[in-house]
């Protein structure tokens, strides 16, 4: 029985990774209905950023600061530096396309993806960074016969958190009900005094913002990056924002959280080589049935 | 024009029997029996929100109607699919305009021939000479669709390129390229102007005659209703509250209420008053 | 060389035929101007440009988003190399086999799926192109030989020991087939069926309530597109004459959909175009080793920045039909 | 329309493809190098170049070959992928002045191009491929100086599992060709002990590659209970794997496969995760006794500052080494004359990785394999 209730741990702390990737797509889709290919390498990126910080600022920032606050310096200074990346990339590669329709804004969006990447694996170099070990004491606790880690309790935690967070300003603020009217529909949404811009600068901030986190965490979590690990999250977490309903936050959430368990599921109880095979089976099962994805309204065809 | 008395039996050119259509909670079309003869024109009217854009829906096969059948010259079509009703001669245009924006008003028209086709995948890459004759046939049915409508000096504009009344012209052209036994038209004036809403009538009642067509069309401007409609139904709330020529339906009293609501006596009368002017 | 120009299709002005004889003439010629390298290099260019044309009719000509077109793309190699290998049938006699294997495969497997609208169908495709690429890794019924692949696939035979073997016999194979497949585009573009298919691509709705059976043609759409996807396998396959799944990755289907958008959707020039960009810039740039996909990704954006249409976009209204200008004119209001 | 983008398109196409006619042929030995230069293994192909430039440099200080003759050397990258592999052998074969490539990294991409030097008569010597189907296929002009997977395997069942008095033993591997390669010839390699019930396969899975996390196939492996737990994948996924196996409790010994282990593998795991961490791995370049492996290393660090960390560039090197020692021999540059010689006439030639010697099919003979284990300094040592 235990090793079920571990494995979902583990499944959980990988679709809270996907989760909070998903949020950046969703939120991207749903203010543009843009599939933003790019998002996965804000994820790189603030990855790198963060182990820039850590690893060259380290002896300076936790004598200042200490090691929490080496950890809350490294995430500010990523998450920043992605708010700006996300709107120059919005403002160059996206906002000049945009008018033409969805289509051409894909190949724009997958051409910002490649230089991004590349751009990382021309600073950093093609070989794999390793996260300082040391940072976060890999404390092994046992619960039962449960084995989890301090880190895995501490992402958890943290996922939990920007998520409830995002979730709260979205559904609960007059600034979310802005978001949700611009993602409902972006015409009407203007006529009623929402500034699009305004809207679509928040989304284009935050999101990236959320994802360089996440690759902070993926880094002390894993302690290895590579430059084209952003390639995989973007691919599962765009799966997890479309399996919740795309453009939809509290599905994105949904969506990854479940898609962390189906790997688990798959990789535990099929085989682990055959565990994608599975994921995407599931997926393609469920937009048969539901259409437009778990918690996306369905669209009636007005005619 | 039928001879309106004389609404037998016999000409039924569609029915409806009970049909019903719910959407969640609310019965957006409720037990309505619908009866067009042939060669007249029928008009459906109604406030907003009446049902009347749900009962096309339902008869041109984009929704499924929970209860009632519908039969096209006997049949019952209740449930088929709107690529096999238009086939069976059932042409409609749409409430607000669905033309094929990027695409030039000649190919747009000959969307309508499409069902009257048959070539196939091998016939088209081969051109076979069937093919080939067939898309001669097509091409020349709509230019003199286009014609018909005067619009032939726009055949390669695309047709988001034209004027909105061309474009409510260009619709009705692209139902009529199908050759269809009934055309049903939603809305057909809205957006025009009184020019335009003159022509539109005129054509119309033209069409009678030289197409051997009949037509159900839903309108609000009621000199098109009072001026070329044959048999006028009423609908509020989902449900057939009146039906009768124009001339009874201008002045029957439950109409009037359909249209403006219960309200005291004096409203009314001058209401009444105006129709003797 | 049987004449480019079928009859009956749109007439076209005597200087624009010229111009498509001598890029024939052009292609004709090539071979016998540039090195082997440069000859494969315009094989390549070939594959892509047909995998462009194969895709430019579900996502050109219909408008429906396809993410996973690699996956049919390797059905029809993997069909070519496990049959040759396996029982030994000849190549050429694989090429309609491979075409049907894959068309077979996108029937069976789009029929559920068809209904879906844009970005969840482009979710859909893209999860069953990484279900082929996932399946051929892990070796079903020890049929793919897994991430080796299969190798050892004979060269195609033109029967009594004649080969297509050389980089010049291949490279006409592939721009036969490519040319072959324009034409019937063409005539296509120009026949019901394409005009239903841009019927559905405008409006979905009205499409149906005009007679097209939109599932149908949809599904037609799909089904050819693997078809041609297919040969482009088939005849890959033969070239490398060995398989592995790393030539069919997601990275394959994101090319393909750059091809047709970069190229101008339903354009069959553009295509031709999208397919040179893509096939031969990551070539020309070689040498700039690390800087190639840096320039390649900014390329794309600017592509997009400056011809969001496309670099050769489909001109419609250019159709004059001789035998209605030629009815006695009737003039209207 | 007017002279329009048709005449335009193909006057730059064929200019552009017009630009690689072969350069006039100096007096030197053209020796060519195919590797991943560019890709997800950009790292090794790299050191590969490096490798053939130092042993290149080499032979050129001791007055080159054939009475004075310089080597020169002509790197293509293949980027790591199967089509860009057949388009790299593609373009040294077109370069008539090219007498043999040392090619590439990787057996998906080694096969394609394997294919095209045969058709063209071209000797072609792999240094990164371990499949053992390359050799099978009775090819007259591929040779390869590392070894091959079903030795590897051997080795592991002969030595490794007696080492650990092992009877559950988990196999995992990461669905490469490589790696799934490594993993079949050691379950065919231990099938005999298997049939004889002295040692029982208790895992046997993949784990994706490029993926970060593997808590859920490792909490199935501890479940299984192994004895001894052998990873056939490259290092990036076993440094992931170690680590995650410590936090969840896995305290069977790790042994990696030849590409698992080396100081990428230490740097990312930290070393108190990678000491007693195992590997079977032919002889890394700090241990080759060899004094050809010693100058060869000496100037390379010298050059680069670090000696490479991974076998395979030191085979590239010694597959450019006994070309050049087949074109000094025969006095010639024609590749069948080179094949036969290589095939039948090079045996114990001293080379950087030990005593070089080919056989029928191609293989490089006598390929050592040792146990290394990573000490509590992080160094990679013999431990047998």
């Amino acid at each position: 029985m235990h090793v079920i209730l571990e494995q979902l741990i583990n499944g959980l702390t990988i679709g809270s990774f996907y989760a909070l990737i998903a949020l950046g797509y969703s939120m991207v889709y749903g203010v543009l209905k843009l599939i933003n290919f790019a998002h996965g390498d804000f994820f790189t990126l603030g990855s790198y950023l963060g182990y820039t910080v850590l690893v060259f600022g380290s002896a300076l920032i936790t004598s200042h600061f200490g090691l929490w606050g080496g950890l809350i310096v490294a995430m500010t200074v990523a998450a920043v530096s992605l708010a700006a990346v996300g709107l120059i990339v919005e403002r160059l590669a996206y906002r000049p396309v945009y008018p033409a329709g969805r289509l051409p804004a894909v190949v724009s969006a997958l051409g910002a993806s490649i230089f991004l990447q590349n751009t990382i694996m021309v600073i950093w170099g093609p070989r794999f960074q390793a996260y300082p070990s040391k940072l976060i004491p890999n404390v092994h606790l046992q619960l039962g016969d449960i084995h989890i880690t301090l880190l895995q309790i501490l992402i958890l935690l943290m996922s939990f958190i920007l998520m409830g967070s995002l979730y709260f300003i979205v559904q609960k603020t007059t600034f979310g009900a802005a978001i949700r009217a611009t993602a409902l529909d972006r015409d009407t949404a203007s006529l009623m005094g929402i500034n699009i811009n305004k809207v679509i600068f928040f989304v284009f901030t935050l999101g990236p913002a959320l994802g360089a986190m996440t690759g902070i965490m993926v880094g002390m979590y894993y302690r290895q990056i590579s430059f084209t690990m952003g390639w995989n999250y973007g691919l599962k977490a765009f799966t997890a924002s479309v399996l919740g309903g795309i453009g939809n936050i509290p599905g994105a959430m949904l969506g990854g959280l479940i898609l962390g368990v189906l790997e688990m599921l798959g990789a535990a109880y099929i085989s682990a080589a055959w565990k994608d095979v599975f994921v995407f089976l599931i997926l393609i099962l469920v937009l048969i049935f539901r259409p437009t994805g778990i918690l996306g309204e369905k669209l009636a065809e007005k005619v | 024009m039928a001879d309106p008395k004389a609404r037998s039996q016999a000409d039924i050119v569609l029915e409806t029997k009970r049909l019903t259509k719910i959407f969640g909670g609310l019965t957006a079309v409720n037990h309505v029996d619908l009866r067009v003869h042939k060669g007249e024109i029928l008009s459906l009217i109604g406030p907003n929100g009446a049902g009347k854009t749900t009962v096309f829906n339902v008869v041109s096969g984009i929704y499924k109607p929970e209860v009632g059948n519908v039969f096209f010259n006997g049949r019952d079509i209740t449930g088929h699919k709107p690529h096999q009703i238009v086939s069976y001669g059932v042409a409609r245009t749409f409430q607000n305009i669905r033309l094929f924006p990027d695409m030039t008003c000649l190919e747009n028209i000959m969307a309508g021939q499409h069902c009257r086709g048959k070539a196939g995948l091998f016939s088209s890459i081969f051109r076979t000479s069937g093919q080939r004759r067939e898309e001669t046939r097509i091409q020349e049915v709509a230019a003199s669709r286009l014609h018909q409508v005067k619009l032939w000096k726009f055949h390669d504009d695309l047709a988001k390129n034209i004027a909105y009344g061309s474009q409510r012209m260009l619709e009705i052209a692209r139902a009529l390229a199908s050759d269809p036994d009934l055309l049903v038209l939603d809305e057909p004036s809205s957006g025009l102007n009184p020019r335009e809403t003159e022509n539109l009538m005129e054509f119309l009642t033209g069409l009678i005659e030289t197409d051997d067509v009949t037509i159900l069309l839903i309108e609000h401007d009621m000199n098109v209703v009072m001026g070329i409609s044959d048999w006028v139904v009423v609908m509020d709330e989902g449900r057939k509250i009146a039906e009768g020529r124009p001339e009874e339906i201008y002045t029957n009293q439950r109409v009037i209420e359909a249209y403006l609501g219960k309200d005291d006596e004096e409203e009314e009368a001058a209401y009444a008053a105006t129709v003797e002017h | 060389m049987e004449s480019i120009k079928p009859s009956g299709i749109k007439s076209i002005a005597t200087s624009q035929r010229a111009q498509i004889l001598i890029v024939i003439g052009a292609f004709m010629a090539y071979p016998f101007f540039a090195s082997d390298y440069f000859i494969d290099i315009a094989f390549f260019f070939g594959i892509y440009a047909l995998l462009g044309l194969s895709l430019n009719i579900v996502l050109g000509e219909v408008g429906l988003f396809d993410l996973g077109h690699a996956g049919f793309y390797a059905i029809g190699a993997y069909t070519t190399a496990i049959l040759n290998t396996k029982f030994g049938i000849p190549i050429l006699v694989l090429l309609p086999i491979s075409a049907l294997a894959a068309a077979l495969f996108a029937y069976i497997v789009c029929s559920p799926v068809i209904h879906l609208q844009g970005d969840y169908l482009l979710i859909v495709t893209l999860g069953m192109g990484e279900i082929v690429r996932l399946a051929l890794i892990n070796n079903p019924f020890d049929l793919t030989g897994g991430p080796n692949g299969v190798f050892g696939i004979d060269f195609p035979s033109l029967g009594g020991g004649l080969f297509i073997d050389s980089s010049i016999e291949f490279y006409y194979l592939i721009w036969i087939i490519v040319a072959l497949s324009i034409l019937g585009l063409i005539r296509l573009q120009n026949s019901r069926i394409g005009r239903a298919w841009n019927y559905i691509r405008e409006d979905e709705t009205a499409a149906s309530a005009n007679g097209v059976d939109v599932k149908n043609y949809k599904l037609l759409a799909f089904v050819l597109g693997a078809a041609l996807a297919g040969v482009a396998g088939n005849v890959y396959a033969s070239k490398l004459m060995c398989v592995s799944p790393e030539s069919f990755t997601f990275w394959e289907s994101c090319l393909m959909f750059c091809i047709v958008l970069i190229g101008g959707m339903g354009s069959i020039p553009g295509v031709l175009i999208g397919a040179a960009f893509i096939s031969l810039f990551p070539e020309i740039f070689r040498p700039f080793a690390m800087y190639r996909m840096l320039v390649f990704g900014s390329a794309m954006m600017l592509m997009m920045m400056f011809r969001p249409g496309g670099f050769w976009p489909r001109k419609r209204g250019a159709v004059e039909f001789r035998s209605i200008l030629g009815a006695p004119g009737r003039d209207d209001g | 329309m007017k002279i329009s983008r048709y005449v335009l398109m193909v006057g730059v196409l064929l200019l552009v493809f017009s630009l690689g006619t072969a350069f006039a042929a100096k007096n030197t030995v053209v020796i060519g190098l195919q590797g991943p230069i560019t890709g997800s293994w950009a790292y090794e192909g790299q050191m590969a170049k490096q490798s053939c430039e130092i042993a290149a440099e080499l032979i050129n200080k001791k007055g080159g070959i054939m009475g004075g003759k310089m080597i020169e050397l002509r790197v293509v990258d293949d980027a790591g992928e199967p089509k860009t592999g057949a388009l790299a052998a593609q373009k040294l074969v077109g370069q008539k002045d090219v007498v043999a490539s040392v090619s590439t990294y990787g057996s998906s991409v080694c096969e394609p191009a394997s294919n095209i030097y045969e058709k063209f008569k071209k000797v072609n010597i792999g240094y990164g491929v371990t499949a053992v189907r390359l050799t099978q296929r009775d090819f007259k002009f591929f040779f390869r100086t590392c070894g091959r997977d079903d030795s590897q395997g051997r080795f592991f069942a002969d030595v490794v599992t007696k080492k650990f008095a092992a009877k559950r033993i988990a196999i995992m591997h990461d669905n490469t060709a490589f790696g799934k390669g490594l993993a079949e010839d050691t379950k065919g390699a231990l099938q005999s002990l298997v049939d004889a019930g002295t040692i029982e396969i208790v895992y046997y899975d993949a784990i994706t590659p490029g993926e970060k996390d593997f808590h859920v196939p490792l909490t199935n492996l501890r479940e299984a209970k192994p004895e001894v737990w052998y990873f056939t994948g490259y290092y990036a996924e076993a440094a992931l794997l170690v680590s995650q196996a410590r936090d969840i409790g896995i305290t069977c010994p790790f042994v990696g496969g030849n590409a698992a282990i080396n100081d990428e593998f230490v740097k990312i795991a930290g070393i108190d995760l990678a000491k007693g961490c195992f590997m079977t791995n032919e002889p890394l370049p700090s241990d080759l006794p060899y004094p050809e492996a010693k100058e060869f290393l000496a100037a390379y660090k010298a050059k680069f500052g670090e000696i490479p960390s991974s076998p395979w560039p030191i085979y590239a090197a010694d597959a450019l080494n006994i070309i050049a020692y087949a074109v000094d021999k025969t006095g010639s540059v024609d590749s069948e004359v080179l094949a036969a010689y290589l095939r039948n006439d090079v045996n114990g030639v001293p080379g950087i990785t030990g005593p070089i010697g080919f056989t029928e099919q191609g293989d490089r003979e006598g390929v050592p394999f040792y146990l290394y284990v990573v000490d509590d300094k992080g160094n990679i040592v013999v431990s047998e």
